[in-house]
């Protein structure tokens, strides 16, 4: 298949007017995540004299407004291309005719599938990161009986689902496991994590472990806890490292996160660009950007850094 | 008063239709006879039109009886009616607002334009259509400084007119005016009256529902009087007085249907 | 008698003398000057937005809501809505997709089978729109829930890539006078075309009009009401079908997360064109200007290098103006 | 002669001897008999659903979006509709949180400028409306992009943390018979009575239900419509702004991705509960029972352990299911 | 024939209304004297609504004068005109269909509640106004089994009905009524044609629009005829035959305004 190369109409090699530019398409405009990457971006873009497009997805899990804005941004004749893919498979197709008009792409934050679709990847390693927090958390509850709660992301978005996979594994337990007594979506937002979690706690009051996607549904979750009165025994993990999350940690909301580069992936994927277009030298393979526990309770055997670290290399 | 010896073309007998506890025909019979204009009079809320959309499909009674030609039908909707000859002008102006003139004269019966175009690309005549509207039109003589605008922009009577120039134009069996002439002009509605005489030449009958009482004693052949959701009696107008009918719709008289003779009734 | 002060879904009349008259008072006006504008306006202000390729480029990315449109266009035309269009065509996606990755199907009959099944679930909101009747609104947000899950259940959330040839022989190109074009987007503009053709020109169109006009109205002229809305239905599902085939096509993969704001992305195309929310008033090929409208905006703001948050923001003003100027042209007509 | 049909909009008849007939005829008697099925099923099917704590944590779950489905009641009821109400939430409730977190403002000052921050947007969507006119649904659906990105460029993205108290007082509870019930619960279930009377027992609320009815008719029975309509959305917009406070006092945070969904969402309450989309008929406490049903199928659902998947599937059918017993207990009355 | 030493109370110079390149308007005249009934008759598409639309607010006529009282006046809207004490029964029925007949009598100056119910809370005061509609309605003695229905559900004569009641009970200088018997059956027609008697013998000018030539003749002191958007003469119904004035009216004669005699008119 595949729609060759013209289809997307000016070459992109001859931008014309000089400067450089280069494209970064985030999967929302309204996570900070995304927010700090951008600025990260607009940063080093300054420091080295390049231009920045932006642009982003309508919501997590948004393909089509993704396949637009790489199509936009090759007419517009950027150089390189900078992701965080939305949908892993889905985007495969337009980064290939984009790489095929002389656009390099980098994915930032989340992998394609194939990873090579891209030229390189600048992420975290989300299984990783979930396997941190399962780690963590087992290492917590110290044998005793526990009962989970997972507060997900949405169906089919890739990052979510490492995360939960990884943290699962880290607990050492497998997917269905009767430990697990409530599972819920929160698209990663604040009101609906707080939701899902009022709902697991009436389904199960004795819930002690909930596993969150990232910080927003955390601090959902506790603050569903802390109206029952429950947010002193319950452990929440969770994965992001932002700073409105590391200090939740700090002041033990939290009881550990897994905290994430944002600004270094961007960083680093536009002085890939611009290495790229002085040179012609395009980056490639995976960059792992990290992927630190924090928390003030370590626990033996899990290595973490404390919220003193997180909050000095917090986003957001 | 009603007898004949002919099959009546439309009858209904004891016809009941309620809304919530309004009950708008409460056992009301009805007969038109082959070839002939039926006024039908009574008071607002007599129940006028809701008898003639229980006999053209367009509300199902709640219980009665209608028949056609002497046989027994259940009209399941308007275009029902409408396959077998039966065409009406309803109260409210059935006239699609957006639409122009020629549309709504066709609406349902479109043209299509001959041989291939037609057949296989469905293609409108809307040349034939304009044209054949345009004769209809005037014919009815209405006013019109455009055929192509919509309907919605045109005046009451005119839009009226519409209406009861397609029911004319389209009726094989039996034409239901609904109040045709009430937002029409002396003239216009001169031109109405001549057209259900021609329709009348025709050898169908008519149904005519009005409360211009000169208008019913100059055209109708008999005259079915409505009240309070029932028929109270079916008159001939060279019987009766003007006055006399006016008292029979309001409950002033009582019609003897025996006799044909009036007697003084409770109000 | 017979001059010629058009209304919204009068046919054309060729070789009318009123030619320019019909022009000037024709709905899509608005439209069409909301977009001349947008397009002068862009470019003057980028080098890169006046080139064929990249008009091209504007129609290849409007051409899935677009199709969407064409059958929202039908709906609200009969006074009704589609929050589901999005939905189904996602769910038929995936349907053409994994039947023909899995290779279980010939490809040619996977599509098939998946526009078969938007026309199918088109059908039931038909069915549903007229059984009692619902009001469109309800039924299609139910469904727009309903479809996305069976979606998700049947995709097992997963992308389906790898897809044999004829899924994404729409993303193929041509080239017209240097320009390479996709089939894609001349299937879309047929499908306006034929729509238009079928608004316009045919007693199905009129019906359609009289239907959004009033239901009663319709129904007491004897047009079979009911048969006519489930039709109407129907027929959208089935674009919706060929919609979903553009976005196979276009993406090159089955995705179930597709499609999830086309729903009032369509909307804002068919009411943009200057069609009536409250039905029986509007033109299919407005639909196709106001899908353009935000094309255009969306590609020339990127093109200007605007961040996307400013995007957003200047679109949001963008689309009051557009339907602005439609409605300043329309009453300067009346 | 002044027997008691009821109309839609009619005002409760105090000691009138056909109480019984009126309740039955009353339409939001469907979206009852809907959430009482659903609460039966429910306590049958699961053992925490039937409890006060249970059924206060519903009303706190539903009040955000049944508060904002107060203001769409109001402009559903005129005939229009607003798709930005929860973008503009989402703006008043960041504006009050940032404006009392900086400590720059007292706390009630800063909770007073975020609801008029609000009623401003809701001003302004109604000169818009009113200007041209402008279709409700084009202006409301521009506002939402441009209030979204002012959201966003306002708070830079930042939830607001660490807010004084008067903020989150709303989420403070009371005792009720054991069952411990939140201020902002009860806000909520006052608002909506507030409404009920204004639209049912005052001039103005006839004049709401004529201008939903026709505006011409409203304009020449000398109604200012105009004004009228300018003052329904601005008072839909301050509802708004009360709904922010609910939302920042429940969630204890100023989040600038609130609401996203919400505009959809009450809408479908406001459907749900009776109230016709073509405007002039309906009940605003039908839009509780509406906010409320969705409510009731989530938690309950979600109580049965359904997985989310399913329950999106299951909620699409029951929203359907829903209105199908709305119309048919109104046809069985007519 | 027009002059009179009065001030006229209505008055229009030379009305222009353009719709696209229909004239609706075409330079018409009018005037309304002290205490009169002045009928306005025309044939459909005449400009008859859109002159008395433009005398109310309703239309904003694109030139011409209109003065009440022998003053300039521009009335914005329908709001102003009723404020100067002009009620007008518009011919597309100004009723919301949702609402109940007292709701709609009493729409725009709704009852309150005496007291602080009514200031403070402004409770309406449903009762009172249901007892006062009530009234006017037997009034105009048209049959209504129950007052608290949606007027939608009304016959479209009732629903006539409750407009006329309305500006009937609300006029203080003028009443306008477009064509308000058309729907309305005999007795009801002749509840309205008494109601006009009694504005008129409070003192009121009435302004009637009718294409019934009976009524007209029966109670207009003054005819005026409008025709092709203008108007063509004002009369007397006993200086004309009701045939003549047809004649006039579709142009088949044509009225010399200077001696009142008719000549054979360009049709
Ligand atoms: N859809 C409806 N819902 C409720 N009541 C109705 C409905 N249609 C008619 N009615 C009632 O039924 C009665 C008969 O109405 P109908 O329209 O048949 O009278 P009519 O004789 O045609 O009157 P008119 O001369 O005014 O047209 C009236 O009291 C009316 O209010
Ligand atoms: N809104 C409008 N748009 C376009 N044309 C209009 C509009 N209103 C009226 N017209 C046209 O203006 C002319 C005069 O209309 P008007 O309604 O004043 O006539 P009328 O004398 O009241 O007729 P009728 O006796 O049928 O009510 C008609 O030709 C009509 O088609
Ligand atoms: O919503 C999912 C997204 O959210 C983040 O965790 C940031 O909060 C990202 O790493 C991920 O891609
Ligand atoms: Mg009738
Ligand atoms: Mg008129």
């Amino acid at each position: 298949g595949g729609g060759g190369t013209g289809a997307s109409g000016p070459s992109a090699a001859g931008g014309g007017s000089g400067q450089v530019k280069v494209g970064l398409i985030t999967k929302t405009e309204t996570n900070p995540f995304f927010v700090k990457m951008k600025e990260g971006a607009e940063a080093a873009a300054k420091a080295s004299g390049v231009e920045l497009l932006t642009a982003a997805g309508k919501f997590d899990g948004d393909n089509a407004g993704q396949v637009t804005a790489v199509e936009n941004m090759v007419a517009a004749g950027v150089k390189g291309i900078l992701i965080t893919p939305s949908d892993s498979k889905a985007i495969v197709p337009a980064l290939r005719k984009a790489r095929s008009a002389g656009v390099m792409v980098i994915a930032l934050d989340s992998p394609t599938e194939p990873q090579d679709a891209t030229d390189a990847l600048f992420a975290t390693d989300n299984l990783k990161a979930g396997e941190l927090i399962g780690q963590y958390a087992k290492a917590a509850m110290a044998g005793k009986p526990t009962k989970i709660a997972t507060l997900d992301l949405a169906p089919g978005v890739a990052v979510g689902k490492l995360r939960h996979d990884g943290f699962l594994k880290g607990y050492g337990i497998a997917e269905g496991d009767p430990s697990i007594v409530c599972s819920q979506d929160t698209g990663g937002d604040q009101a609906k994590g707080q939701t899902a979690m009022e709902n697991c706690l009436q389904k199960a009051p004795d819930i002690n472990v909930v596993y969150t996607i990232n910080e927003p549904a955390a601090l959902g979750a506790y603050t569903a806890l802390k109206a029952k009165g429950r947010e002193k025994d319950v452990l929440i993990v969770s994965v992001d490292g932002g700073c409105t999350g590391t200090k939740a940690v700090q002041s033990g909301q939290i009881a550990a996160t897994s905290q994430q580069y944002p600004l270094k992936m961007a960083e680093e994927g536009v002085k890939a660009v611009l290495t790229f277009a002085k040179s012609g030298t395009k980056a490639s393979g995976y960059t792992d950007t990290g992927a630190t526990l924090v928390s003030d309770k370590p626990v033996t055997g899990v290595e973490s850094k404390d919220t003193a670290f997180g909050l000095q290399n917090c986003w957001g | 008063m009603t007898d004949a010896p002919v099959t009546p073309v439309l009858q209904a007998r004891r016809l009941v239709k309620r809304y919530g506890h309004v009950t708008a025909l409460d056992g009301a019979d009805f007969d038109l006879l082959p070839g002939e204009v039926l006024a039908v009079i009574g008071d607002n809320g007599a129940g006028k039109s809701s008898l003639i959309k229980a006999l053209t499909g367009a509300l199902q009674p709640d219980s009665g009886e209608i028949l056609l030609d002497g046989e027994p039908v259940r009209f399941r909707d308007p275009l029902h009616a409408r396959e077998h000859g039966i065409e009406t002008v309803y109260q409210d102006l059935a006239v699609a607002a957006s639409l122009d003139i020629a549309s709504n004269m066709f609406l349902g019966r479109e043209v299509r334009r001959p041989g291939l175009l037609g057949k296989v690309f469905r293609l409108l005549d809307h040349k034939r259509m304009r044209e054949e509207s345009a004769r209809h039109m005037a014919e009815l003589k209405i006013g019109l400084r455009s055929l192509t605008q919509p309907v919605e922009s045109l005046s009451g009577g005119q839009r009226q007119g519409v209406a009861v120039a397609r029911a004319v134009a389209w009726a094989r069996h039996v034409v239901v005016m609904d109040e045709p002439t009430a937002a029409l002009g002396v003239k216009e509605s001169g031109q109405v009256l001549d057209m259900i005489r021609r329709v009348r030449e025709r050898g169908l009958p008519v149904i005519l529902i009005s409360h211009n009482m000169p208008h019913v004693f100059e055209i109708a052949d008999r005259i079915h009087i409505q009240r309070l959701g029932r028929r109270v009696g079916v008159i001939k107008p060279g019987d009766h007085e003007m006055a006399e009918v006016v008292a029979i719709m309001t409950g002033a008289l009582q019609l003897d249907q025996g006799t044909g003779s009036t007697v003084a009734g409770r109000s | 008698m017979t001059s010629a002060l058009s209304t919204p879904p009068a046919p054309a009349r060729t070789g009318a003398p009123s030619a320019a008259r019909r022009l000037l008072t024709t709905p899509t006006m608005g439209p069409l000057v909301a977009l001349l504008l947008a397009c002068a306006f862009f470019s003057l202000n980028t080098d890169q937005f006046l080139t064929g390729g990249n008009f091209s480029l504007v129609i290849q990315q409007v051409m899935v809501v677009g199709t969407l449109a064409i059958g929202q266009t039908l709906i609200i035309l009969t006074a009704g809505i589609d929050l589901a269009n999005g939905a189904i065509m996602a769910f038929g996606g995936i349907v053409m997709a994994k039947l023909a990755a899995d290779g279980a199907v010939p490809p040619l009959l996977a599509i098939a089978l998946g526009i078969l099944v938007c026309a199918a679930f088109g059908a039931l909101n038909g069915l549903l729109v007229t059984s009692i009747p619902l009001p469109p609104f309800i039924v299609t947000l139910g469904m727009l829930n309903v479809v996305f899950a069976l979606t998700h259940i049947y995709s097992a959330d997963q992308t389906v890539a790898n897809l044999p040839a004829p899924l994404t022989a729409l993303g193929e190109t041509f080239a017209i006078g240097g320009t390479l074009v996709t089939y894609g987007s001349l299937l879309t503009i047929l499908l306006f075309l034929l729509f238009a053709y079928l608004l316009g020109q045919t007693a199905w169109g009129r019906h359609v009009y009289a239907l959004g006009n009033s239901s009663e109205v319709a129904r007491l002229t004897g047009i079979r009401t009911r048969r006519l809305t489930v039709g109407v239905y129907t027929t959208a599902g089935l674009v919706y079908g060929i919609a979903a085939l553009l976005l196979v096509s276009r993406t090159g993969v089955g995705d179930p997360q597709a499609g999830q704001t086309d729903n009032l992305d369509s909307i804002t195309a068919v009411v943009l064109g200057g069609t009536s929310l409250f039905g029986g008033r509007g033109l299919v090929l407005g639909t196709l200007l106001g899908a353009l409208i935000v094309g255009v905006f969306r590609n020339g703001l990127q093109l200007m290098g605007v961040s996307s948050i400013y995007q957003t923001l200047i679109t949001g003003v963008l689309v009051i103006l557009a339907v602005t100027v439609d409605q300043l042209s329309r009453r300067r007509i009346r």
